[in-house]
């Protein structure tokens, strides 16, 4: 019970962090003189996160690497673990508060990326929908913010973009209503991990896959399906493992005295990638092993 | 049979025969009502046997007590207001079909409700909705739906307290049907004119035990109170000590929602007591909630001391000084669940409160007063309200009006449900409240009462005043005759 | 009772043509199939939840239902290779018991509706979180039960069985609760329970029987959600549609005191609450105002609904003042004759 | 009412004790301050749900509320660059205004506490997230505001002055509940309206009175839950918070069907609960089973607490039986001689 322990903090429960789960495990295996683990906050809020962390820090955790639920304006309590414990960002960062380094990739590239999926895809343009869960969170809007860049100039236009508040049942009847409601549509944009299977079955319902081009976010089994399929364009992934893996690994070394891996601006940034029909295979297999499966 | 704090039954004995009517009296928990729910099934006694052609009954329950013959009214009303007549008649035993999914003949339902409303003489159909009926006609649904059931023994339990004259005739007549019919009946009523008149033997019941049994020709008013009460009861009624004084409350062309198009015109003096007769729904309660404040008028004044008020609360009211004992003693008079205490102080919280703060000492010597003075049977002030018998929750209400100082009083039905011995203390209150200067009006259905109690009597017919008495004229006659809307002479 | 549920029709009429009027879109066949089947899917819950309010009850635990038992479901049948044959039979058990669990601690130990429910709402959310460990439980990619998918999210001529299966379910307890002796016992319970015991109705059982069919109808309906969105995360799914299946019932004439409502209400609630949140999508209504319209739109109802009762209440009673007047006429002579007994 | 709260203390204690053995981490200062913050946030919104509940009413929009007034109030503060002297009264208004609202549609409308804060619950989230667009309000890096941060989230000797706050609050309403006039009238209305309005208490405005507390407590409540997190995400924010201030209440004796309970319990009921989950935390007890920890603890709470009331009662049934036997032993002369008479 005297190692140290390291802290993985999400911002709410979502398979996308099953993959962090693994980098911490992978880590853990590599460092048995820590003890690591990833927390789940039990609401996506920033309340419930703040406590979690401070419970952490109460509880004597040496190290916490979190992915704020709202890092923009979190800045205060951000900065109150920061003061008792060393802290670092991930998936979104807060460059205003006294965290030592974020690990993670950037939004808004992602968006970019998402937009060159629809440009290769519609060279002739197209307009799209998209779907998300959470309109208003930081990872939603810069990653639409990133595609609406990527596609000024070209003749794609994203016209509207459907929030669901994480409900599953809505995130599939709004794709089944924007059928209806705009016929006109060529493309479906899915900016969270389970928007773009639910665009694919919603699709595969009505008997439209392949007549639309779908572009997708993160690494759903269905969406990496889809892709192989050929009936979702490509998806863009971040790579959570990586980050827990990495990060976990950097924030060892850091509480070791070890501060080289720690860059000046304190930015590390392991980039997003499209994975398109070629590279699923691959990528699946990878995302296999790593789960240690 | 025992509660917390009391032994409601104790070693009690009673045989009853095919076709007799037993009269069942006793003061206010005296455990009339708790021997009869004991019969129904509804409670289960601690200790003893109930026998059957001489088959014990053993741990009878509600359905048990139903299909062995046993039909039962109840004391408080038990209708379902979101259902019909013949749904409340025959529920526990509607006519099925449909096998397995035991869905309810509806057709066969109405044909067994009709004969029995004929029988108890109601003029609304099978399937009028129980929620748009008066107190009365749920009584008489209550009455049919004994009879639905094909008794060897029906038990009344206080089935008149909300009957008035005609009705209570006719079930005094169903009555007398069920004997010819060799059904047995147990007849509970504190109207002891009517136990006379129907029973063939008269049980009367004491703190829980059986005090005396009067056959047939001892069966007399006298008798029945002195077994209950154990002494014999001093002349009827007080006369007044003064003359009435000056008016205190008007009503001029108050119009209510019993009958908005009729308006209503009465005067209460001080120092008199005011009875209000008439039929059922003729009005009066409507009345009386308009002058205290609880619902709005449709038209007319209302002057107190010759001043024009406007009631829009039962608070501006009790402010003034008016006072209401409503009808409905469980649903509008009393807390149960609250001690004695806070249900005396309730009105009167602010006069004991000092800057809104309770005092929990005044609460108290306000209340033990108020014991004292009425004599309420308790343990103790901070006894639950909701544990004493009708006739001490009766006086719980009069205590919260007494304890403030009233100037008009309207008892609304004041008697119902209690007992002789309470009756007359209560009468004996309203008298010296009176005598002190209140000008009270008594709502009433009971005749005796009515006429035995009051100085001057009006009567309602079909929501307005058909006509007002003064003592000299008092006669049951004259009393019917306005109340069906006839003149006097 | 009819009267309201015409009221409720012609509301959910009039808010259709007026959709229609703007975007006539919203009459295709495709539109009108695809809000037939989650009307199924949310239908089922509210007559379910109907089934404990009329009692004078409430189940908090639907959503948080869904999702168990949603999670098992999915679980058995694409991870454990359970045949969906076993499973279904299964999970409809399950709800069942838990619906029986409810209400024996309603009953027996006398415990609040109001309070065992909310503890089923954290206890079973906590449960599927933790089933998961907070993943996603989800058909695999091409992972297919043609039978199963045909039954729960197949369409029958265009028909979506689900909305099928709400008409075939809301007809069954319709009569059940409308013409069957058992429910009108629930209709006495929820009016007054004691005097429903006194007059001999086993009060206990029948409650019971209220949130075992509010269970069962929560587990079928828990099937169709979990085989409509093929994945579950078990954090979210299902959050708040306790409060759907109560705002439907409530919309359509339901009074949570108890003893008062009907099936056609509760169903034409759904209709209603579906057809706004389709008209949200379709008019391109900020997705943020959906909750409001949903909220604003059953204040109204409500209040109109009450309005409307006062009014009628008043005319009532001037007409049952007419009435009287007119038979107390007629009557006049009988008690004098009583009197001379 | 006090054996149960001591009932309560008792367990708190228990299980402090036990967490503390586990883990000696959790008796530091910081973390017991860090926990009394979160007590005192939530504390304030029990006792506002107490005062409805006791009147036998419900809240259930205090979480929408909770982010709408929370929103507000930044925006106010950082966005309009209102002064907070100002603001914080304006907001305190706000939630008085619709606690108002409330009680209005309540008791003059007659429409049942559960729809109207229901439709509460929907149409403060909607209007909380269009008022931002679904974004989030927060203050801009580095705005400070020295005094308002004290009094929100400051610490007085290590103690958080919402802990002080709270402490504040909970005793004046102990007061005003247990020892005033209106604490009074709130309990009579609870137990039965229709007598209390006989009685000539205006239940009415007491109701609203009610109502108008809770809406006052919940709007500082979200003042400081503003504060605390900094930053509001509408859609989000406060989700749930209803059924924790419920939870609190009902922990701490509480009977939704009104007239019963005591502050003293509906704040150790908090107390409980926010223990309950710093031991998920710290035990390092999955998250996912917090729900399940919370939900399993008050339903097993309540059921001791039903169990032992009956235990009770059975007792002082055979008590008092006895008590009555020798009591009617004493005073069997009694009656013969009152014979004589
Ligand atoms: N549920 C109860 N809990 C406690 N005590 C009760 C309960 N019901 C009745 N009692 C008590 O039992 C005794 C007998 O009551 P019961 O109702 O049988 O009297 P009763 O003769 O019918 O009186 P009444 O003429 O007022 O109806 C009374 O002292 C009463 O207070
Ligand atoms: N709560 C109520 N709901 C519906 N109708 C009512 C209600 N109270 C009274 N009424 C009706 O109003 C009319 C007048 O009733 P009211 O109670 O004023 O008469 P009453 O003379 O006091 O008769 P009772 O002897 O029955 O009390 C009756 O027809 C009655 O049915
Ligand atoms: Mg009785
Ligand atoms: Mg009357």
């Amino acid at each position: 019970a005297d190692k140290p322990t390291l802290a993985f903090v999400v911002n709410g429960a979502s398979d996308f962090w099953k993959a962090a789960e693994a980098g911490v495990k992978k880590a853990q295996a590599e460092m048995p003189d820590y003890t690591m683990e990833l927390k789940y906050p039990e609401q996506a809020a920033v309340a419930i996160q703040q406590r979690l962390m401070e419970d952490l820090v109460s509880a004597g955790v040496k190290g916490i690497m979190v992915s704020a639920v709202d890092p923009k304006t979190q800045t205060d309590g951000l900065n109150k673990i920061g003061s008792q414990t060393a802290l670092f960002t991930t998936d979104s960062d807060a460059p205003k508060t006294n965290r030592i380094a974020y690990i993670g990739s950037s939004n808004v590239d992602a968006g970019k990326q998402a937009a060159e999926i629809a440009k290769k895809a519609m060279p002739n343009g197209g307009k799209c929908m998209g779907f998300v869960g959470l309109l208003g969170a930081d990872n939603a809007r810069e990653r639409i913010e990133g595609m609406k860049d990527g596609l000024k100039g070209t003749k794609i236009e994203l016209v509207d973009v459907r929030g669901d508040d994480i409900d599953q049942t809505r995130a599939k009847k709004n794709v089944e209503d924007a059928l209806v409601a705009s016929p006109d549509l060529t493309c479906m944009v899915g900016f969270y991990s389970y928007n773009t299977p639910r665009i694919y079955e919603a699709l595969r319902d009505a008997g439209k896959l392949g007549q639309i081009t779908v572009v997708g976010f993160d690494d759903d089994p269905i969406t990496l399906g889809g892709v192989k399929e050929g009936t979702i364009a490509a998806t863009v992934v971040q790579q959570p493992f990586e980050w827990a893996y990495q990060g976990m690994k950097l924030m060892a070394a850091y509480l070791k005295g070890d501060k080289s891996g720690i860059p000046a601006n304190g930015l590390i940034i392991i980039p997003t990638v499209i994975i398109g029909k070629d590279d699923v295979d691959k990528y699946a297999a990878n995302l296999k092993a790593m789960a240690g499966k | 049979m025992t509660y917390p704090g009391v032994v409601a039954l104790e070693g009690l004995s009673l045989d009853i025969v095919p076709g007799e009517v037993i009269g069942l009296v006793g003061e206010n928990g005296a455990g009339k009502s708790t021997l009869m729910k004991i019969l129904g099934g509804v409670i289960a006694p601690d200790r003893g046997t109930i026998l059957l052609d001489g088959v014990e009954l053993r741990s009878l329950t509600v359905e048990s007590s139903i299909s062995s013959g046993i039909a039962f009214v109840h004391q408080e009303l038990n209708l379902f207001e979101n259902l019909d007549v013949a749904a409340n008649i025959f529920l526990g035993r509607e006519p099925l079909k449909g096998g397995l999914l035991r869905l309810v003949d509806r057709d066969r339902l109405r044909d067994m409700v009709k004969p029995l409303l004929k029988r108890v003489g109601a003029h609304f159909s099978a399937d009028t909705p129980v929620a748009s009926l008066s107190l009365a006609e749920q009584q008489m649904v209550e009455i049919a739906k004994a009879l639905s059931i094909n008794a060897r023994l029906v038990i009344f339990d206080e089935p008149t307290s909300s009957l008035p004259l005609a009705e209570t005739e006719r079930l005094l007549s169903i009555i007398k049907l069920l004997k010819a019919d060799g059904i047995s009946v147990i007849f509970i009523s504190h109207r002891l004119h009517e136990v006379e008149r129907v029973a063939d033997r008269v049980v009367v019941l004491r703190d829980g035990a059986l005090v005396g049994t009067l056959a047939k020709k001892d069966i007399g008013h006298d008798q029945m109170v002195k077994l209950m009460i154990g002494r014999v009861l001093a002349a009827r009624t007080a006369k007044p000590q003064r003359l009435p004084g000056a008016v205190a409350l008007r009503a001029n062309g108050l119009r209510t929602a019993a009958y908005p198009s009729r308006p209503v015109d009465l005067e209460i003096r001080y120092g008199e007591i005011m009875g209000l007769a008439g039929l059922v729904g003729s009005g009066r309660t409507e009345l009386a909630r308009v002058l205290f404040g609880i619902d709005r008028s449709y038209g007319g004044a209302i002057l107190q001391d010759g001043q024009e008020i406007v009631l829009r609360s039962a608070r501006d009211a009790v402010q003034r000084g008016i006072f209401l004992v409503p009808e409905d003693r469980k649903r509008n008079g009393i807390l149960l669940d609250f001690p004695i205490t806070q249900n005396i102080t309730l009105a009167d919280l602010p006069m004991l409160a000092s800057y809104f703060m309770l005092s929990a000492e005044r609460e108290t010597a306000a209340a033990e007063k108020q014991r004292l003075r009425l004599g309420i049977k308790a343990p103790s002030v901070s006894t639950r309200t909701g544990t004493l018998s009708g006739g001490n929750q009766q006086k719980v209400v009069l205590a919260k009006w007494l304890s403030m100082s009233p100037k008009v009083m309207i008892f609304d039905e004041p008697t119902r449900g209690i007992d002789i011995g309470a009756k007359q203390e209560i009468y004996g209150l309203m008298r010296a409240l009176a005598d002190a200067g209140v000008a009270i009006l008594m709502i009433s259905s009971d005749m005796e009462e009515v006429i035995g109690v009051s100085d001057r009597i009006g009567v309602m017919h079909e929501g307005q005043i058909a006509g007002i008495l003064d003592e000299d004229d008092f006669s049951q006659e004259s009393v019917l005759l306005l109340a069906v809307g006839r003149s006097v002479k | 009772m009819i009267k309201k549920d015409l009221g409720l029709l012609l509301l959910i009429v009039v808010v259709g043509i007026v959709v229609a009027i703007i975007n006539p879109r919203f009459l295709l066949p495709i539109n009108l199939a695809n809000t037939a089947n989650l009307i199924g899917l949310f239908g089922i819950l509210s007559i379910g939840q109907a089934y404990v309010i009329i009692t004078g009850g409430i189940e908090l635990s639907v959503g948080s239902l869904v999702a168990l038992l949603g999670v098992l479901f999915v679980d058995f049948v694409a991870v454990q290779d359970m045949s969906w044959m076993l499973a279904l039979p299964l999970i409809l058990v399950l709800g069942a018991a838990i619906g029986a669990i409810h209400g024996l601690l309603i009953t027996r130990l006398n415990l609040q509706p109001f309070v065992v429910t909310l503890c089923g709402l954290l206890i079973y959310r906590g449960a599927a979180r933790f089933y998961t460990a907070d993943g996603t439980a989800g058909f695999a990619f091409g992972q297919s039960f043609p039978d199963l998918e045909f039954l729960t999210a197949g369409r029958l001529y265009g028909i979506p069985n689900t909305f099928i299966a709400l008409v075939i379910i809301a007809v069954v307890m319709w009569v059940v609760l409308h013409r069957s002796v058992f429910g009108r016992y629930l209709y006495a319970i929820g009016k007054n329970e004691e005097a429903a015991r006194y007059s001999g109705i086993r009060t206990g059982r029948m409650v019971m029987s209220a949130y075992v069919i509010c269970g069962l109808l929560t587990a079928l309906s828990a099937i169709y959600f979990a085989m409509y969105t093929r994945s579950i995360s078990p954090a979210s799914h299902g959050q708040f549609y306790e409060l759907y299946a109560i705002a439907a019932a409530v919309l359509g004439g339901f009074s949570l005191r108890g003893g008062e409502g009907s099936i056609v209400g509760a169903v034409l609630g759904t209709v209603l609450l579906q057809e706004l949140q389709n008209l949200v999508n379709l008019l391109g209504i900020p997705s943020s105002l959906n909750f409001a319209v949903m909220g604003g739109v059953i204040l109204i109802g409500v209040l109109i609904d009450q309005q409307w009762n006062a009014i009628r209440a008043q005319r009532r009673l001037v007409s049952a003042a007419r009435q009287t007047e007119a038979h107390m006429a007629d009557q006049a002579t009988v008690p004098v004759t009583a009197n001379q007994d």
